[in-house]
């Protein structure tokens, strides 16, 4: 067993209990928080497994920005915890039958199956001056150009409907509206009535 | 060495719990939103691991999108709920049931 | 020779008379309406009167030439075209000359009416129509004009459309020929399968071959193909000539105004069924069924209907009856095969009916309008020229000797009683029966109209107690004759003055008919019922020619008079006479005793034999029932509701059960997919 | 004589322009809209004189035909063509135009330009189904054309308009998509070295085995008889002529009701003449249903527009019955005399239909913009207000019961006549509408024109006005002309109609 068979296994038994704890957390802070340990998990793991660029995009993307804002809404939402809980484990039984489930087919498919895939020549890992991160760029800019940029427009999308989403107008703010003084016309201000002349009683 | 079947057990075990997590905290959106990133965790785990199996960089590339769809889903998911809070006080899926048949 | 241009113009001028007077009626006047109508009718009456000339003394050959191809279709050629022979030559003149008397004396009898030029229109229109029916050479046209004359009828009898019975007269007048039309076209249909032509020559040269054929209409039942043909043609006659079951439009179309009544329900239109019969005779001749069905029915209409007329108060209405009855005399002597003797009778008819409907007419407006003989009496010193007109008119309806109707009806009988088709016998008792109740009725009328007492003077004072006692309908179909305005320009004249004398647009075509109806039989009888008048027009076959066995008796109309005063009917009809003078005359406290002592056949006759009550229920009000129903249940509750809307509901109902899935909570949605996720999984890998 | 321009092109498209354009001006150049609107309906219909004095009568050969690829992936065609069943149609359609587009001058006061787009829009649409060669085309045209209807049944109909629309659409919608299906399964087999063709020639030409006719004839069936409507898929119609506004109904009635008609005699007789010879019973029975049951519900109907639409059911059952007569004719008589003349009858009872019924609802329109009331309890005596009018009204009351020398007379009595060399009891049955139809006809006419004045109402009432004295003198014209003078209309069908019997008549198996 090498060492970086012991650091896998070791980390991937961290992992499992970080997830348990995501999902059993009494309060969503904590759950937040395992999370995060949970993503440093997995960094740690795609190293092992030769994935540097995505591990650091991981930590840096995940915990730094995306569970920030988890955090962030957690934190700022008042959420009723106590009513959040209730009933907690009615599905429980049905939840764990079917993560059981799920698991057997994996694992079915994983060793009763064998995949059929054998392993190809591995990558050049080792080899001088490699970097994981200019080879995925390479194919990035060139063989998924496309799909980049859309990813790209992806999360410009992203943005501004998450913030249009949450813009409000604030109400009793007072601000002119151009538009609606220069197209004002003068029967929208004035009406004029004709009348009989008065008559005598 | 790590073994592929490890790491697909791993991934397997993983999204199995974020299915049980689901099941779990079914009332609490923010605990659902966080189940999925998990969930898509457990895939990108699987993608690595056969990236390096095969050799094939795409697979990582694969990770890369999934990435950047999981930000943007939870960016507009966290935006949803906030407005959601603003209306209902409360984000109690159990209250969301306006689009009952 | 006769021209093709000069059969146009008889058939035209009427036409464009009409057009004229209807379309630019309120451009040309009342003046100019009659005048242009009047002049049609002339030159048509000229020039039939020049071609039955022609045809019968300068033995100008007959026409039978087509004028217009209507359609052609399948090969078959639907034509316009005319036959003109002496049956057709007869017709025109008695067709143009009533309806020109009639056209004179309408200027009389409509002066107040504001629909003046209409009723011209509608006159001159229905002279074209019935030209047309009676000139056709094929029976394209025949059905043509058929359909027209009923159009006419249909808009005569509801001239005065604001009253309901009118107006609920013609529905049912026109619905009525309707049911014959329905048989008549069923006819043509049946001779175009056998023939392949409408043409009346082609389809006369190929009836041998029609009667060599048979038809199963129900299955198992071999029917002769001319028998069907023959009484499809002969409902449709049923329907024009009103006879039984078919009649009771007749007398509910009294309802139009009384000049219609003269022209149309009486002397032409109605005698078109007789007319088409006798046209088609070589085709009737292969049928004995369909003779025997014509005898029957003809014999049935002849004498009871005749009945109705003896309980009967209104005027126009005696006179109807008195007219179904006699044209039930006609469908019988064409029952017999005494074809030229039922166009006698038509022709005599037509000049005595009309006089009998036009001096009702002048009658009723003497009367102001009112129609019920109970209200009249004593008129004879103060309408002398109607009386006598009246007169004359009644005794050749009784076929008093030497009058114009003693010679056609005479024949009939005879003719009658020398045939030996199945219902033969049954038919002369009818017509025997027939002629008492055709003399009891006549002079009923001739007596309380024009003699005893004056009842008008002091009718509005007691009219309603006897009215309503004795007469059960007068109400309802009875009505009144005036619409209101014409009641109203009546009202100035002093209401209970004493009546006066018709002007003389009314008396003059009064004369002008009496002058034939007393006279012409002398003439006519000898050429047309025995001699070869109408030449190949009419087809007698040897087997049931019973008119040859009367012809056989025949010496000259002197005689034949003499003849007749030796034989039954003219001492029954003089029976006749003589009981409504008693009756009537002499003791007019009796009839109101009869009618109590027999009041159930009293109850019966005046009810028309319920023929309106059972039409009414099981046709209109069945009909309707069954309309409702078939509405109701088949369309709104079948169709629409369990199909069409019920299949909908299936679909409401579904998405209904469905929609209760989708609880709107976000886990369920969440959980059906993974767990249905998870199954197809496990489907896919552990199977 | 043909064209060196697209004359039929011109038809379609014409309209479906002046629509565009009257749409594009919108409610604010009404005026003008509706004048752009009336002088191309009434410059198509100058067209389509054309097309019937350069009509070559002595054949039957499609003529002034056009083609254009459309769809070349489908070899579908933009092919155009008329015969001497299409023309006749063609002409009734551009001839009743004009007349709901005057009728509806200034009466609809909703939206008007909208109304007259939808009108122009229609009347393209209706002109393409029946010039279309390519059954594709065919396809697009007849269910294009439901979308203008929809419209202005849906926009200015009257307070269940939403029910009769939807009813409308679906039974229609429902009816036709299985046809699709068959124009499919046809395309398909028409395929021949990998060229496959939507001509409707070809379809006609083509060997199909029998089942596969009867699925095809079937799936025909429930298309053409939802539009006909046949007995018992006819219950969108009293439904959708009650709620549609008077030009509404006066199309649905006068034209839309032929394109049923006109599917059996293109699509159905000459693509399954087999399965039509199986089947023709079923049509036969529906028809004389239709003519009786369809009488009877019609005289108890208390909505004049009910009433008229049920009398168009009973009217069509004529043409059905006219149409499917020659199978039977030849197993009874061995020959197929007569089956033209069931054609013809047909044919012609649609023209004369189109032009009665339109004129009915027409009646119905100048009355109910009046008083606002369609009840015939709401009318009485109207003689007395509106005699101008009253005289129409009993004439096309009489055309609509069948009296001779009107249009209507024309179409019942060729029908009957052929139907009696079939079968005694089809003719009786047939027959029996003279009877039940001048019952409805004139029951309304004694209950709504005659009489004295039942209220104020019609007291009230003024007779017709210009505009409407046009529009009804119009079709009165030319209700008389067709029923005297009925010649040129069956002169230019005759070849046409023998080369179909002759066709029908040969089996494909």
């Amino acid at each position: 067993m090498t060492l970086t068979e012991i650091l896998f296994y070791a980390f991937s038994a961290v992992l499992i209990v970080a997830a348990v704890g995501v999902i059993t957390a009494r309060n969503p802070v904590h759950a937040a928080l395992f999370l995060v340990f949970a993503f440093f998990n997995s960094a740690i793991l795609w190293l092992l497994m030769e994935a540097e660029f995505l591990a650091i995009v991981l930590v840096l993307v995940y915990v730094g920005a995306v569970m920030v804002l988890f955090l962030f809404v957690v934190m700022m939402l008042d959420i009723n915890l106590a009513q959040m809980r209730e009933g907690f484990t009615r599905y429980a039984p049905l939840g764990i039958v079917i993560a059981a489930l799920v698991v057997i087919e994996i694992g079915s498919v994983v060793w009763v199956k064998q995949l059929g895939v054998d392993a190809a020549p591995a990558l050049a890992t080792g080899a001088e001056g490699y970097s994981n991160t200019r080879d995925l760029g390479e194919l990035l800019y060139t063989k998924y150009l496309y799909p980049f940029e859309l990813a790209a427009v992806l999360l410009l999308l992203a943005i501004v409907a998450a913030i249009s989403l949450t813009m409000r107008q604030r109400r009793g703010v007072k601000t002119q509206d151009i538009a609606a003084q220069v197209s004002v016309r003068a029967k929208d201000r004035i009406r004029l009535v004709k009348m009989d002349a008065e008559k005598d009683a | 060495m790590i073994r592929l079947e490890f790491v697909l057990m791993l991934a397997g075990l993983l999204f199995a719990l974020s299915v049980a997590g689901i099941f779990l905290n079914r009332k609490n959106v923010i605990l659902l939103l966080m189940c999925i990133e998990l969930m898509l965790l457990a895939v990108n785990f699987n993608f690595i691991a056969f990236a390096r199996q095969l050799g094939d960089l795409d697979g990582q590339i694969f990770v890369f999108f999934i990435m950047t769809v999981a930000a943007a889903e939870a960016a507009i998911g966290l935006a949803i709920l906030v407005v959601l809070f603003r209306e209902k006080k409360s984000i109690n899926v159990e209250e969301l049931d306006e689009m009952k048949g | 020779m006769i021209q093709q241009s000069t059969l146009l113009s008889i058939v035209l001028a009427p036409l464009i008379a009409a057009l004229l007077a209807g379309l630019f009626g309120r451009f040309i006047g009342r003046v100019g309406a009659h005048s242009v109508t009047i002049a049609g009718v002339a030159i048509s009456f000229g020039l039939s009167a020049w071609v039955l000339k022609q045809l019968l003394l300068d033995g100008a050959p007959n026409v039978n030439e087509s004028v217009y191809t209507w359609l052609v279709s399948d090969g078959i050629r639907m034509e316009v075209g005319f036959l003109v022979d002496r049956l057709t030559a007869l017709m025109m003149v008695v067709v143009t000359f009533v309806s020109l008397c009639v056209h004179v004396y309408t200027i009389g009898y409509m002066h107040d009416d504001p629909g003046y030029q209409r009723f011209f229109s509608y006159i001159s229109l229905f002279t074209f129509s019935m030209l047309m029916l009676v000139m056709a050479n094929n029976f394209m046209q025949l059905f043509f004009g058929w359909e027209a004359v009923g159009l006419v009828s249909y808009l005569l009898i509801g001239f005065w459309y604001t009253r309901p019975s009118a107006i609920f007269a013609n529905l049912k007048a026109f619905m009525v020929n309707r049911v014959g039309d329905f048989g008549f076209v069923l006819g043509i249909a049946g001779i175009v399968y056998f023939t392949g032509s409408l043409d009346y020559v082609t389809v006369f040269g190929m009836r041998e071959s029609i009667a060599a054929n048979t038809m199963q209409i129900i299955p198992g039942l071999e029917w002769q193909a001319m028998t069907v043909i023959c009484i499809c043609l002969f409902i449709g006659a049923m329907g024009k000539s009103a006879q039984v079951p078919l009649h009771v439009w007749l007398p509910d179309s009294m309802e139009g105004p009384t000049p219609i009544s003269a022209l149309i329900h009486a002397a032409t239109m109605v005698t078109a069924g007789i007319f088409m019969v006798a046209r088609m005779s070589p085709l009737f001749e292969l049928s004995q069924t369909a003779l025997s069905t014509v005898l029957v029915i003809g014999a049935t209409t002849a004498f009871f209907m005749g009945l109705l007329g003896l309980v009967n108060n209104d005027i126009k209405r005696v006179v109807a009856y008195s007219t179904l009855s006699q044209l039930g005399y006609m469908t019988v002597a064409l029952g017999v095969s005494a074809y030229s003797a039922a166009i006698f009778h038509l022709m005599t008819h037509a000049f005595f009916k009309a006089l009998l409907f036009l001096a009702a007419g002048s009658v009723i407006i003497a009367m102001h309008h009112e129609q019920d003989m109970r209200k009249m009496g004593g008129l004879r010193k103060y309408m002398p020229i109607t009386y006598w007109t009246s007169l004359i008119g009644s005794l050749a309806l009784i076929a008093f000797p030497g009058t114009s109707g003693f010679f056609s009806k005479d024949a009939i009988i005879a003719a009658v009683g020398a045939s030996h088709i199945p219902g033969a016998t049954y038919a002369y008792w009818c017509v025997f029966l027939g002629v008492f109740v055709t003399a009891l009725y006549s002079f009923r009328l001739i007596f309380m109209t024009f003699h005893g007492p004056e009842r008008f003077a002091s009718a509005s004072a007691h009219d309603h107690a006897a009215h309503e006692s004795t007469h059960v309908h007068s109400d309802k179909d009875a009505g009144h004759e005036p619409d209101v305005s014409a009641h109203n320009s009546h009202g100035a004249h002093d209401h209970h003055g004493a009546p006066h004398e018709s002007p003389w647009v009314v008396t003059l075509p009064l004369i002008l008919l009496a002058i034939p109806s007393l006279v012409i039989g002398w003439f006519t009888i000898g050429p047309v019922l025995f001699g070869d008048y109408f030449g190949n027009a009419i087809v007698v076959s040897e087997a049931h020619n019973a008119l040859a066995h009367v012809a056989e008796e025949f010496h000259g109309p002197a005689s034949f008079v003499v003849h007749g005063l030796k034989t039954a009917p003219v001492w029954i009809a003089l029976l006749g006479v003589l009981t409504a003078w008693f009756l009537y005359i002499k003791r007019p406290d009796l009839p109101a005793k009869i009618a109590g002592r027999f009041s159930a056949i009293y109850t019966l006759l005046v009810n028309k034999f319920y023929f309106d009550e059972i039409y009414q229920a099981v046709f209109a009000r069945g009909s309707r029932r069954l309309g409702t129903v078939l509405w109701r249940a088949g369309d709104v509750g079948l169709i629409d509701g369990a199909l069409v809307n019920g299949s909908a509901n299936v679909v409401g109902w579904f998405s209904g059960v469905m929609r209760r899935m989708q609880s709107g909570y976000l886990y369920h949605y969440a959980f059906a997919m993974i767990i249905g996720l998870s199954t197809l999984l496990a489907w896919y890998v552990l199977r | 004589m043909q064209f060196d321009w697209p004359i039929l092109s011109v038809l379609i498209w014409l309209p479906i322009l002046g629509g565009l354009v009257t749409l594009a001006l919108g409610e604010r150049a009404i005026v003008l809209g509706r004048w752009i609107a009336l002088i191309t309906t009434a410059a198509t219909f100058g067209l389509s004189i054309l097309l019937y004095t350069n009509f070559d009568a002595t054949t039957a050969q499609m003529q002034f035909v056009e083609e254009a690829a459309w769809i070349p992936a489908f070899s579908a065609l933009y092919s155009l063509g008329v015969d001497g069943i299409a023309m006749p149609l063609i002409i009734l359609t551009t001839f009743v135009t004009p007349l709901v587009i005057i009728a509806a001058w200034t009466v609809i006061e909703k939206k008007p330009a909208q109304y007259y787009a939808a009108f122009l829009i229609l009347e393209g649409l209706m002109v393409g189904v029946f010039a279309s060669l390519d059954a594709l085309l065919f396809y697009v045209f007849w269910e294009a054309m439901l979308i203008p209807m929809f419209i202005i049944i849906g926009v200015w109909g009257g307070p269940r308009r939403v029910y009769a629309t939807m009813k409308f659409f679906l039974y229609t919608f429902l009816g036709s998509v299985l046809m699709l299906v068959s124009l499919i399964y046809l395309y398909l087999q028409t395929c021949d070295a990998g060229q496959c063709s939507y001509s409707i020639a070809d379809f006609q030409r083509l060997p199909i085995g029998l089942n596969e006719q009867i699925l095809i004839f079937l799936s025909f069936l429930l298309a053409f008889a939802v539009k006909v409507p046949m007995w018992p898929v006819h219950t969108w119609l009293p439904d959708a002529h009650v709620e549609a506004p008077t030009g509404g109904s006066v199309i649905l009635a006068a034209i839309m009701l032929k394109m049923g008609g006109y599917g059996f005699l293109r699509f159905s007789l000459p693509i399954t003449p087999d399965a039509s010879a199986q089947l023709d019973w079923l049509v036969i029975s529906l028809s004389l249903i239709a003519i009786v049951y369809i009488g009877y519900v019609a005289l108890v109907q208390q909505d004049m527009k009910k009433l008229i639409a049920y009398s168009s059911v009973a009217h069509m059952g004529f043409v059905t019955l006219g149409s499917f007569l020659a199978f039977e004719l030849l197993r009874v008589n061995g020959d197929v005399r007569g089956a033209a003349m069931g054609i013809d009858g047909a044919m012609v009872q649609m023209i004369s239909h189109g032009l009665v019924s339109g004129a009915m609802f027409f009646c119905v329109g100048v009355l109910y913009d009046r008083v606002h009331s369609r009840e015939i309890g709401a009318y009485g005596g109207v003689v007395n207000t509106m005699p101008i009018f009253a005289a129409f009204a009993v004439l096309f009351a009489m055309a609509n019961s069948g009296l001779p020398a009107t249009s209507g007379f024309v179409g019942e009595f060729l029908v009957i006549i052929a139907s009696f060399r079939a079968d005694f009891w089809y003719a009786f049955l047939a027959a029996i509408t003279l009877i039940l139809g001048a019952a409805y006809t004139l029951w309304l006419v004694k209950r709504v024109i005659f009489g004295a004045v039942a209220n104020e109402n019609v007291a009230a009432l003024k007779d017709v006005n210009g505009r409407e004295f046009f529009v009804l003198g119009v079709l009165a014209l030319a209700v008389m002309l067709l029923g005297v003078w009925p010649v040129p209309l069956l002169d230019v069908m005759r070849p046409t109609v023998e080369n179909l019997v002759q066709h029908i008549t040969i089996s494909k198996l």
